[in-house]
């Protein structure tokens, strides 16, 4: 797996360059790499998971030094409207990456001060053309607050690192102190699913069901990621609450009598996966904001003094320092209202 | 029956060459045709522009006075069979599937053989004396076994006229003898036959006329005394034989035997 | 010698034979999934609805059997009796025992089909839809090429080679779909879509797929004594009084209905048209009059069996067309080495 | 009549033209790309680092065209050789002209080895390492089971059977890496790692690929006229006096360096093996002996430009293995109808 | 140079699967071996085992007096020539090229052939009356031309011993007779050949000794007149032959001919 040290929390300052401002610092990326960075960093370019990686800048408020496009695969699709939305230039910027590969002439003519990437090897491929290349990854669902902290470094911002993590923090305590409450028998058993392709599709939503005090049903199946199961499955599996990637499937859900006797169904708990900066149920730094999502949607009375919108709309203007509007924060929670 | 097939001044080849040209013969039922001719002189050619697997490139060819291309496949195959050289399928059929698919032309396209079609295969196969490979598998027997099958299943199509393409090339000495034979007695039973050898004696054996074909496209026909001359296989085949008359001590016929003289 | 009569009642033995296994494994396979139903509950379950008497079993249970085993029992012998006897059929056209089924484009095709179909957010019905006709389309693509280009001379090279074509293009066209596809959804359905799979089979599905594979099996099935004689070659077959543009032409178009309607269905399941002719003709021989249903029969059983496997031995599905290629793969070798009869 | 004398003069102006057009093509490639450098830019930065003098032109242009351009340039043209070499060599050996490099299973095995190394998170070299890896492994299994299996006999036959195998299994491997991926994120990286690209070529990888490249095609080079004995089969070859087995071995031994190498670094770059021996076959006729150093030359060309469209066409870079496909596809088809001479 | 090549008690056959057992003979330098048998009985396969394609079942085979397993390829094949029957290889393959591929046995690993292995290769061809087709494409010649190009290849490879398989079953009549007179030259330059045929006469036009072999595994081994009999051949191939002398009217020879009589 990763090989993904805890980072320094301390800058590090290059080579004894205390007098004025140094020009340079060191910082060691997820995968303890040392790269030695700008101090200032005007140009970013993020590589790889785009979506993912661009929420981490837009968290620091440094939205507008991403000097790269959306690739098409990420362009095409609705759920990452907001980007270009956050800073327009996205919207026309050169895309420097097209999954298959990183057009280093491109990338040469943006000069980016550093460039973001979740990936190793594409980090190498790039520092071999004198590049900054920074890998920014992290393996528990917890670290996702390492992962902001490496950004607060880069930035310089460390104060926003921490409010992020206080928040990180507090969501899942104040999550958690409702939740225990609730006896055995009335947890919910939920499933996360792409149910057109009967697919799991993330091993982190047993992560963010069991922190809002649900119950997944895929809960103790060892795996890496994905999993496959069988019709007859999920009927043996039976949940009452489904967690579903589309509208589509919310339909098929709904429509098709093979699923018509399962709890979920019946009692119409079938929701749609909001999207915001990324795709909730995924690894996203949006993640505390998914398990709130979750605890209201599995336990309505429990938490009925959460106010999804109000939070939704603190949560935007706090870390990507962009106000929601009703509408806006509406359509982002779709069924939850 | 009678039936007739008629070659009209025909041009013959492949899409940009043409190997033979003005080619003009007939054969009915009952006439076996031999077909003399150096290597590479297009004799394969012409088999397969009669059986309508090149097209024609000039002249006209005629079945029962009718162009072979109104003719249908099935009413073709019916009338003429074709011996092909022998070669290997990809599958091992048995002996007997092979020769029985030879009935194919006298079946509806949605039938099988009946039981009667096995017997005709197996009587087919038993008059070529090989019904000891009856239940061998086609891929596993000899060169010249394969070739007595595929005579075999051109017999079982019952045709008219058979067409046989260098039928006796792999065969032992025996087997030849007794395809030519074979083929005699056909010619008996009223069924037309075309061949080509690269043995003159076959001419004399077993043919009533003989198609000589010569480099440059020069070509006589006429019965085997006219046209196998010691001057003809010479011009032909640029050596010098010397055909004489053997006596069978037996049955005390006159044979005509071609002796190639190797001495210069 | 065994005479012909003989060999017919032997062949008759081993066709009833082939037929009764996969109803014996049909019975089977209903008894077996993740969902716990005991025989007997099955067994009364079963003889009620056939009874028309009113049953006090949980509902969930009837679902189970009628909506999702039956369905993908039935689904998988038809996907596996399509695949095999095109993969015979085409065998025996192409005079090549290593062609399969998608030699003329139409998996490349429905891949892609699907794959457009997915970037689309089309349906299942619409994926289906649309994969089927992409099949279509690739073969018929190759058709047209194969005849444009292939006067006489050896055109069944030809429509390999214009199949080799089609295939490559449309492989492409599904690279460039995944190429712009949503990574965190459309991606990986493009991705397990092509790995195949029966999982999602319902009702509807089994009579979608019926109508083509009775379309494709039927004519198949009447001329097969005739496709014996496409295996001796263009020439040969003509000699022998066979249409041959005509009957290639049927083969072609039967064979893509069973083809394209399983892959729309199942996704790519690899090797199950590649090996079990090979294994049906070990045991009935090449003749297709015999040949052809025992393919039918074998097909079905053996898909059955490894989908049985994969549906039931674990909680995570195993991708049909990987455990397809794990066990066929294999088998498949170890046939042709030890039937290698002259296939060389 | 042409006398053998003639022939040769013949074939020497036809070598030294096919040798100066992949020189042109390097200079002219040099040109292209997204960083816009004028040409007397070039030309002034190239001969002042030719002559060891001082550069007063921005370092970032000296980074583009030394280690982005040329290094591209380079190991698009390695990789073109090796698997053109392979292809003409292994299409010989095989006798069927429509073998391409990776026919014992390379190509499935340095794909398994990637997509293994890509899960694990491994660095650019380790995947490269891994996956040159998995090429020699796949290919020496496959060398392994045939020459236990096939004793006597058909051996290539055999050869091509285990190679399927070996491929197949692989590719079920790649499968199931996929299905285990992480799908946003090793899932895309896999799955483009296979399409092929050139993109990310460092100067490293060019002094890594070197080695292997060399290691492969010398010997080849040496030995190339006997090659022409292996195409007329095992047994004429022996009787020829070629110890078959050995040659073979290095045969295979060199174009599985060549292939995997070529792999390792530009992932699956599909139809340049299959197709550009037949146009260097065309030009020069099928003796090894001009055919080996024609394929070589004519496969660097070939894929130089392939990957300039790739590199310089859109503003998006096209897969290499995609455009490859497209490209390749219909010019082989082409290439085959329009010169069958005798492969039916 | 002499050499011997001896078959002592030879068993060959397929793996599953002995055809010959117990053959014995041994052929020189300068000798012509003829070897008759019908369709089926084993005359490939002997020559695959002698040749090492296939494993011998036992006895042994020596060759100058040394088990041919001790032999390199290389040596083997500059002491052992071979004709396999007409094929067509997948590459477009100029006839030159093809028979320069004799050469092969005399060149090192890393050589190609120089100048003289072409001039040589183009003499062979010449010698053979087939330099019209020097530049043509092998796989666009008619089979029995191809047949020419791989005795030239054979010949090429200078071999002191040349087993040839049927060597003239496509050829027509005159390269027939050219061949069996290139045969008879090349024994008087001191090369021994083996060889089958399907014509007895065959044995007679160009063979110091005959192997006949009959089904059953009986065989006979002597000069073309001790063994060629009327008996020996009605025995073998099941038909009546009459072996008859012809008077060469050109030299005055006695030549034997074989005729074969159909009727009963
Ligand atoms: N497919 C083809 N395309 C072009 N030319 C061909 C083809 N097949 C054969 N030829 C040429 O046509 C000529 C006649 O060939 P054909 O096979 O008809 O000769 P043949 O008389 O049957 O010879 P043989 O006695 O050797 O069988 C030959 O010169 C040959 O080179
Ligand atoms: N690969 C094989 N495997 C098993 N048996 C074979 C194989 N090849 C040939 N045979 C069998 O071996 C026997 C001898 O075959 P062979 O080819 O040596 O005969 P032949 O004397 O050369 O006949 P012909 O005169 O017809 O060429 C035949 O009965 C044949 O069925
Ligand atoms: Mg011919
Ligand atoms: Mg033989």
């Amino acid at each position: 797996g990763c090989t993904s040290k805890p980072t320094n929390s301390e800058p590090t300052v290059s080579k004894g360059a205390e007098e004025i401002e140094p020009k340079t610092k060191t910082i060691i990326d997820s995968v303890g790499r040392e790269v030695e960075i700008p101090t200032k960093i005007e140009k970013v370019v993020t590589v790889g998971p785009v979506g993912v990686l661009n929420c981490f800048v837009f968290t620091m408020g440094e939205g507008n030094t991403i000097a790269n496009g959306l690739p098409p695969r990420f362009a095409k699709s609705k759920n990452w409207k907001y980007h270009s939305i956050f800073n327009p230039a996205i919207a026309t910027n050169p895309v420097v990456e097209d999954g298959n590969a990183v057009s280093m002439e491109t990338l040469i003519e943006i000069n980016p001060d550093i460039v973001l990437t979740m990936d190793e090897k594409t980090a190498d491929d790039i520092w071999n053309k004198g590049m900054n290349a920074i890998v920014l990854n992290w393996k528990n669902p917890e670290d996702v607050k390492e992962a902001v902290n490496l950004l607060g470094q880069i930035y310089n911002k460390p104060e926003r690192a921490e409010e992020y993590s206080k928040y990180f923090d507090r969501t899942l305590a104040k999550v958690k102190d409702t939740a225990s409450k609730i006896s055995e028998e009335k947890r919910v058993r939920v499933l996360n699913t792409s149910l057109g392709s009967l697919s799991q599709p993330h091993v982190i939503a047993e992560w963010w069901i069991e922190e809002a005090g649900g119950i997944s049903v895929t809960g103790g199946i060892e795996r890496k990621q994905r999993l496959e199961f069988s019709l007859e499955q999920l009927l043996e599996w039976n949940p009452e609450v489904m967690i579903v990637s589309s509208q589509d499937d919310k339909e098929l859900a709904y429509s098709d009598e093979r699923f018509k006797d399962l709890e979920a169904v019946k009692n119409k708990r079938i929701y749609v996966t909001p999207s915001f900066g990324h795709v909730w149920a995924n690894r996203t730094m949006e993640q505390p904001l998914t398990v709130l999502w979750a605890a209201k949607l599995f336990y309505p009375e429990e938490f009925k003094d959460i106010n999804m919108n109000e939070e939704l709309k603190l949560f935007s203007e706090k870390f990507f320092s962009y106000k929601l509007s009703d509408e806006e924060s509406k359509e982002i929670l779709g069924d939850m209202n | 029956m009678e039936l007739k097939l008629e070659i009209n001044n025909v041009n013959c080849g492949y899409p940009k060459k043409t190997i033979l040209e003005n080619i003009s013969f007939e054969i009915g039922t009952g006439d076996i045709l031999c077909i003399l001719g150096p290597n590479g002189v297009g004799k394969t050619t012409l088999f397969k522009t009669i059986l309508g697997f090149l097209k024609l490139q000039g002249g006209s060819i005629l079945l029962d006075g009718q162009d072979i291309n109104t003719w249908s496949r099935k009413d073709f195959a019916k009338a003429i069979g074709y011996v092909p050289q022998a070669h290997t399928p990809p599958f091992p059929y048995k002996v007997r599937e092979v020769v029985v698919m030879g009935r194919t032309a006298h079946l509806g396209i949605f039938a099988s053989p009946s039981l009667q079609d096995y017997a005709i295969a197996e009587k087919v196969i038993d008059s070529l004396g090989i019904s000891y490979l009856t239940d061998s598998v086609y891929t596993e027997i000899s060169g010249g076994e394969r070739q007595l099958v595929l005579i075999a299943r051109a017999l079982a199509q019952e045709p008219k006229i058979l067409i046989m393409d260098e039928p006796t090339s792999n065969l032992d000495y025996g087997n030849q003898v007794r395809v030519l034979k074979h083929i005699k007695e056909l010619s008996k039973r009223n069924i037309g036959i075309i061949m080509t050898s690269h043995f003159p004696d076959h001419a004399f054996m077993a043919s009533t006329k003989v198609l000589a074909i010569n480099r440059g496209g020069e070509y006589r026909i006429g019965t085997p005394k006219e046209v196998v001359t010691s001057q003809l296989l010479q011009r032909i085949y640029n050596i010098r034989v010397q055909i004489d008359t053997v006596v069978d001590r037996v049955h005390n016929d006159h044979l005509k035997v071609c002796v190639p003289i190797l001495k210069d | 010698m065994v005479t012909a009569a003989q060999k017919k009642i032997n062949n008759k033995y081993k066709l009833l034979l082939l037929t009764i296994i996969p109803i014996i494994a049909f019975f089977l396979s209903i008894t077996l999934g993740r969902y716990s139903i005991t025989i007997k509950e099955i067994f009364i379950i079963l003889t009620s609805k056939l009874l028309q008497k009113d049953i006090d079993y949980p509902k969930v249970m009837e679902t189970v059997i009628f909506q999702v085993r039956i369905p993908r029992i039935i689904a998988a012998m038809i996907v596996g009796s399509s695949l095999t006897v095109s993969g015979a059929v085409y065998q025996g056209m192409f005079k090549n025992p290593m062609v399969s089924p998608d030699i003329l484009g139409t998996s490349a095709g429905a891949g892609f089909g699907a794959a457009l179909a997915i970037l689309l957010s089309f349906s299942s019905l619409g994926i289906q839809a649309t994969a089927f006709m992409f099949g279509l389309i690739a073969v018929l693509l190759t058709y047209t090429i194969s005849t444009k280009v292939g006067k006489g001379g050896n055109i069944m090279f030809v429509f390999i080679l214009a199949g080799i074509l089609v295939s490559t293009v449309f492989q492409s066209f599904i690279s460039l779909s995944k190429y712009v596809a949503d990574p965190y959804d459309k991606l990986p359905a493009i991705t397990f879509w092509l790995m195949g799979s029966l999982a999602s089979i319902s009702q509807r599905d089994v009579y979608t797929i019926l109508i083509p594979f009775l379309l494709g099996i039927v004519p198949l099935f009447l001329v097969r004594w005739h496709l014996n004689t496409l295996s001796f070659g263009e020439e040969e077959a003509k000699a022998l009084g066979v249409d041959t543009k005509k009957l290639r032409f049927l083969v072609i178009i039967c064979s893509t209905l069973l083809t394209a309607s399983s892959i729309s269905v199942a996704g790519m399941v690899g090797w199950v048209g590649l090996i079990v002719p090979h294994l049906a003709r070990m045991v009935v021989g090449p003749d297709f009059k015999v040949l052809l249903p025992a393919s039918a029969l074998m097909g079905s059983t053996y898909l059955l069996l490894v989908d049985n496997i994969a549906r039931s031995v674990a909680a995570i599905e195993i991708p049909l067309g990987i455990l397809t290629s794990l066990v066929g793969a294999p088998f498949f070798i170890y046939l042709l080495l030890n039937t290698r009869k002259g296939w060389n």
